[in-house]
């Protein structure tokens, strides 16, 4: 059952904090463009089916693909829209390699687009907004409002981030210089990704640590900013990629397995993630996906990693859940160099979602990036050969995981 | 396309106002689907949900569902469409040999939220939005004209279509009590409060609280687990250009190419004989019919005139259909879960007899911009 | 069930503000409707022209240049639909109203698209779909939909 | 690798540059053209959040008497405090009630900025996740005022402060006392 399915192109809009110039979607046609331009043989109208997805609830439209459909090229096409929050273009690109994998008749080659328009909207309620079911039940608790407030100003995406740079730093002792070296890293590499958004070519650790605390230990100058952007994917079939690319990458493992929620949980009651550095669900889609995709030794196997991390110390977490490195070692691969531009195992060199964060398309961005490496035709391309790379999501109450392990050869075995 | 086994289902009954807690009601249908089969939460390899962040009034509706949807430590994920789309996902994770088990379940509660200012969000907000003149209640309007206009078909056959739903949902012990009506007449329905000239009150599905889970496995796996599967033999899926003037309202294009792909997936070529019942999401009661031509049930124009009587030539929506309750994404899921229930002969009282091959269909958008149709076959 | 239940329903506290980005298409038509006029743009392919203009044709999926194939539109337009209705749907609630709207689906002359506004000072017995209409503009424009107040029997 | 070092020490070091207020960062920017904006809103209030707390309700009646029960699943013996409707990780509903002690530790916490509405001021306050000994799960709560901040650390002893009006609800445990750190065997402990 299933076949082999491949990434023939990968594409991007220009992200910036207000791409005021287009409307939404407008902004989409953009990464669709230069999603087709790498692949001449292949026009919009050889596109059998869509997936689609943003954050819809930070831009104040409901299923907005239903109104874009005419300039994704959609009209009279299969279309189906996945989303769950910060890791929906991960989900979105999982999504686009099972449409093919399925095999459904007529439906090989998908255009998987992910998108955000966060100026928009009002991120701060959306964020928000994810616990506004669990503060009225909390209410009926006996917690006064006002106290509500004090618990989630901890609560958003930052503060449950706070939680666990915390965690982390107890565990790995290391100080903030680790987290704002991670964040320098992430600028630098921006700077050459020519659609990246906050591109710092001279950035350094100490006007990093010059900046205020959101909240502890997180700075003001760790923080991802909040993008418009738009990325879209081709994936199709072996055969078919063939004849549209040189290089095809294979996705061999996809995963996204689904944990407890964090901090209030659900109607408030609490959550069995004790230590929220330590993630049981980025274990176990790890695990997943390098099962599928045949991957013994991680650390050797993979030759270039992008993952979600809108703050630093989340890189940190992140590579060494995922089996890349040894706990507690990450910060040290990072002042040594080891997941530097021409490092041993480079890591984010577009930047990351540090730098470019359009919540929606991140998660897809990473996958998409970690694609053109292996076709050597990234931006901010790693002068090594790139063989195996893997792309990560993370979201919704820190219990959503994605990733996608990629190759220029296939590795998974169908059943 | 290989075939993929319908083996466990579980319906919550629909109610316009629910005794029930959000999470309360996902566990209810994921356990019932779970304990149909005489499976256990191990054995779970996939979970879909079909939510909607603003018909739950949250961002990432999927995140605080994943432990009462039985997602936790499984390979989770959300398609913000209608239920029957969330399937086409757990379909396709099946069909992709990776999972040998998925959970798909959908479903909202109308009773929590503004269910038009919802749907009024789907619409362009840097043109329609702001004037809102662009809602599901005018479109609907202007649907059922155009198609009464073209084809020269009378309000009474359109009520005809109300009647016969709510009279089978009557039947139907799962639908909103507040559509079943045994005595309905045509007259009643036309002198029911204008809802959108010519569309009345009675015509339009009632939104209601509800969820639905269904349990998809391999074709293998499948037969292990029950001796009678239901088989998924075809899928088709499509939309269409979204601004209602660009679009022919008395057809449903996106239907029409909907059902060409899944009836070629599964190998029909004369629906009108092969079909023997059709579980329709018609959101307004033209719908039904518009839906019924789109499929090639009849010719176009014809709708009315095709006897879809439960004992009728072709039965159409058995259960009701949406007319008998419509629980935002849930309602495709649950014509699916129908459809089902008539192949495998545990309709009771709305059972259509010998029914061998069955289509049900979902529905996202203004006008039914997005729909998908599934072939299903009994099996043995 | 037989457990006793303890429902609580709560409202929500907030409201999410949003602002869209027109485009720069879109940008050009408001500018015209601020001026009490109708532009579309033209399909380069198919030769369609569309209002409100549109950076891609849907059917020949060719992306029309910004600074080309703009066409002025009159006033006048061809009623190709209506419904009344007694709902008034807004952001807020969904509200019903005691006057019935009519809301008709425009064909603006020269276009091939159509446009749903209100129709005005019409009786709902003397509508019929293909008849003439004529914009109504607002006294005070704004560069926004609600410039058109609606449209009126010609 | 940098060296291990105390957190508070770390907190100490660069506390004055908090005061620093550099908001800004320059980076490459590029300008695109403003073009209209058209508004829209979304109305949480007219949403209804629907739960049923029944099960809580026992946990809040024991609070009335300053006592802690928590939720256990009978299938894979968690227990959750506050009481949880569905244990995942079973598909279950808990339905056994366990009585659990005044102490716990710090899973988790983090310092938060927040302006007071009134005087403008910006006040630092730690959050900590609380663990009561004999739970699985944690909880967001706030730390004695007694307690400062830069003291916090994870794994720190904490006992319930019980507030003076007991209503029968969350806000009966107003905050977390520090209680005195008898483990000798913890791994980073406070110095």
């Amino acid at each position: 059952m299933g076949r082999q399915v491949c990434i023939a192109s990968a594409g991007f809009s220009e992200h910036a904090s207000k791409r005021s110039d287009v409307s939404m979607p407008e902004l989409v046609s953009e990464a669709i463009e230069d999603c087709l331009k790498r692949v001449p043989s292949v026009d919009i109208k050889d596109i059998d089916a869509y997936v689609n997805g943003n954050m819809p609830a930070f831009e104040g439209s409901n299923i907005p693909e239903l109104w874009m459909t005419d300039w994704m090229g959609a009209r009279n096409k299969p279309l189906m829209r996945v989303t769950t929050g910060g890791t929906t273009g991960g989900s979105v690109a999982i999504s686009g390699y099972y449409s093919v994998a399925a095999g459904l008749p007529g439906v090989d080659t998908v255009l998987a687009i992910a998108f955000e328009q966060q100026s928009q909207g009002d991120t701060s309620v959306g964020l928000a907004s994810v616990a506004y079911g669990e503060i009225s039940v909390m209410n009926s608790l006996g917690i006064p409002y006002d106290q509500l407030t004090l618990l989630f100003s901890a609560g958003a995406a930052i503060g449950i981030s706070s939680y666990q740079a915390t965690n982390y730093m107890r565990k790995s002792k290391i100080t903030e210089e680790d987290l704002a070296r991670v964040v320098v890293q992430n600028r630098h590499n921006a700077a050459k990704t020519w659609w990246a958004h906050l591109k710092m070519p001279n950035l350094t650790i100490e006007e990093v640590l010059d900046t205020p605390y959101i909240s502890y230990p997180l700075r003001y100058g760790m923080v991802c900013p909040a993008s418009d952007g738009a990325c879209a994917m081709l994936f199709t079939t072996e055969e078919k990629a063939k004849d549209m690319c040189d290089i095809p990458v294979y996705v061999n493992g996809v995963g996204s397995i689904a944990t407890e929620t964090a901090l209030i949980g659900f109607s408030g009651s609490g959550s069995g993630q004790l230590d929220l550095s330590e993630q049981l669900g980025a274990q176990k889609t790890s695990e997943l996906a390098f099962k599928q995709a045949g991957i013994s030794f991680p650390r050797k196997e993979i030759d270039y990693a992008e993952v979600y991390s809108p703050f630093p110390n989340q890189e940190l977490m992140w590579v060494e859940q995922l089996g890349l490195f040894e706990e507690n070692t990450a910060p040290n691969m990072y002042e040594t160099g080891v997941t530097a531009l021409n490092g041993e195992l480079p890591v984010n060199c577009s930047g990351g979602v540090n730098s470019t964060n359009a919540i929606g398309a991140s998660a897809m961005e990473r996958p998409a990036v970690a694609a053109l490496q292996i076709m050597g035709e990234a931006s901010n391309q790693v002068p090594k050969t790139v063989h195996t790379a893997l792309g990560h999501g993370w979201g919704g109450y820190v219990n959503l995981v994605t990733m996608m392990v990629m190759a220029d050869e296939p590795t998974r075995k169908l059943r | 396309m290989q075939k993929v086994g319908i083996v466990g289902y579980n319906q919550v009954k629909l109610y316009s106002d629910a005794n029930y807690g959000r999470y309360e009601m996902i566990f209810e249908a994921v356990r019932g689907a779970l304990d149909s089969a005489g499976l256990k939460k191990k054995d779970i390899s996939t979970v879909i949900s079909a939510t909607n962040d603003y018909y739950d009034g949250r961002t990432i509706s999927n995140a605080l569902t994943v432990e009462p949807g039985g997602g936790y430590l499984a390979d989770e994920s959300k398609v913000e469409m209608d239920g029957a789309h969330a399937v086409l996902y757990g379909l396709m994770r099946i069909l992709s040999g990776n999972h040998k088990l998925a959970v798909v379940w959908g479903g909202s509660m109308a009773s929590s939220f503004p269910y038009h200012s919802a749907r009024l969000y789907e619409t362009d907000p840097t043109w329609e939005r702001p004037v809102a003149y662009v809602n599901d209640i005018s479109a609907a309007g202007f649907q059922m004209r155009a198609y009464m206009e073209k084809f020269g078909v009378n309000p009474e056959d359109i009520a005809k279509i109300a009647v016969k739903n709510r009279k089978n949902a009557a039947k139907n012990p799962l639908a909103l009590a507040e559509a079943q009506n045994l005595n309905l007449t045509v007259k009643e329905v036309l002198e029911s409060e204008i809802y959108a000239d010519p569309i009345k009150e009675l015509m339009v599905a009632q939104p209601c609280d509800g969820v639905a889970a269904l349990l998809l496995a391999p074709e293998k796996q499948a037969l292990k687990i029950i001796d009678n599967p239901v088989w998924i033999t075809g899928v088709g899926y499509n939309q269409e250009t979204y601004y209602l003037g660009d679009r022919d309202l008395f057809k449903s294009k996106s239907m029409e190419l909907a059902g060409k792909m899944a009836f070629n997936a599964a190998g029909i070529k004369d629906p009108k004989n092969e079909i023997d019942v059709a579980e329709l999401f018609e959101g307004y009661a033209h719908e039904e019919l518009i839906f019924t031509e789109a499929l090639g049930f009849v010719e176009k124009g014809q709708g009315a005139s095709l006897n879809s009587e439960i004992n009728g030539d072709l039965p159409i929506n058995p259960s009701g259909g949406a007319l008998g309750g419509n629980p935002p994404c849930a309602t495709g899921l649950i014509r699916i879960i129908e459809a089902v229930k008539q192949l495998k002969g545990e309709a009771n009282d709305y059972q259509v007899s010998g029914a061998k091959k069955a289509v049900a269909s979902g529905q996202i958008g203004m006008c039914a911009q997005n729909n998908i149709v599934y072939v299903l076959e009994g099996g043995n | 069930m037989s457990e006793e239940k303890v429902i609580v329903a709560n409202k929500g506290l907030v409201r999410a503000d949003f602002a869209f980005w027109v485009g720069q298409y879109m940008d050009k038509f408001y500018d015209a409707l601020e001026n009490k006029k109708f532009i579309g743009n033209k399909c380069p392919e198919c030769g369609k022209i569309f209002v409100p203009p549109r950076k891609i044709c849907g059917k020949c999926n060719k992306t029309i240049p910004l600074d080309k194939n703009w066409v002025d539109l009159p006033e006048t337009g061809t009623l190709l639909n209506y419904t009344v209705t007694y709902y008034k749907v807004n952001d807020r609630t969904t509200r019903k109203v005691k006057k019935p709207q009519i809301i008709g689906m425009i064909q603006i002359d020269g276009s091939n698209t159509g446009i749903v506004y209100r129709l005005l000072n019409i009786d709902p017995d003397d509508i019929k779909v293909g008849m003439k209409v004529k914009v109504v503009w607002e006294e005070k424009t704004k560069g926004d939909p609600s410039d058109i107040k609606g449209f009126t029997k010609l | 690798m940098s060296q291990p070092e105390n957190l508070g020490k770390i907190w100490r070091r660069y506390k004055l540059s908090k005061r620093t207020l550099r908001k800004t960062m320059d980076y490459v920017k590029k300008e695109y053209k403003r073009t209209r904006i058209m508004p829209a809103s979304w109305y949480l209030t007219s949403y209804n959040f629907k739960f049923n707390i029944a099960h809580m309700k026992p946990f809040l009646e024991k609070l009335k008497q300053k006592k802690l029960v928590g939720l256990q699943c009978s299938s894979c013996n968690r227990v959750f405090f506050p009481p949880r409707q569905i244990c995942g990780k079973c598909l279950v509903k808990p339905d056994r009630w366990v009585d659990l002690r005044e102490t716990g530790r710090v899973a988790s916490y983090t310092i938060t900025y927040l302006k007071d509405p009134e005087s403008g001021e910006v006040l630092e306050r730690p959050i900590i996740c609380a663990q009561l000994d004999g739970a699985d799960t944690s909880y967001p709560a706030t730390l004695s005022p007694d307690v400062e901040f830069k003291d916090t650390y994870i794994g720190m002893p904490i006992k319930v402060h019980w507030a003076e009006d007991i209503s029968g609800g969350m806000m009966d445990i107003e905050y977390y006392d520090l209680t005195e750190d008898d483990a000798k065997d913890l791994e980073l402990r406070k110095e």
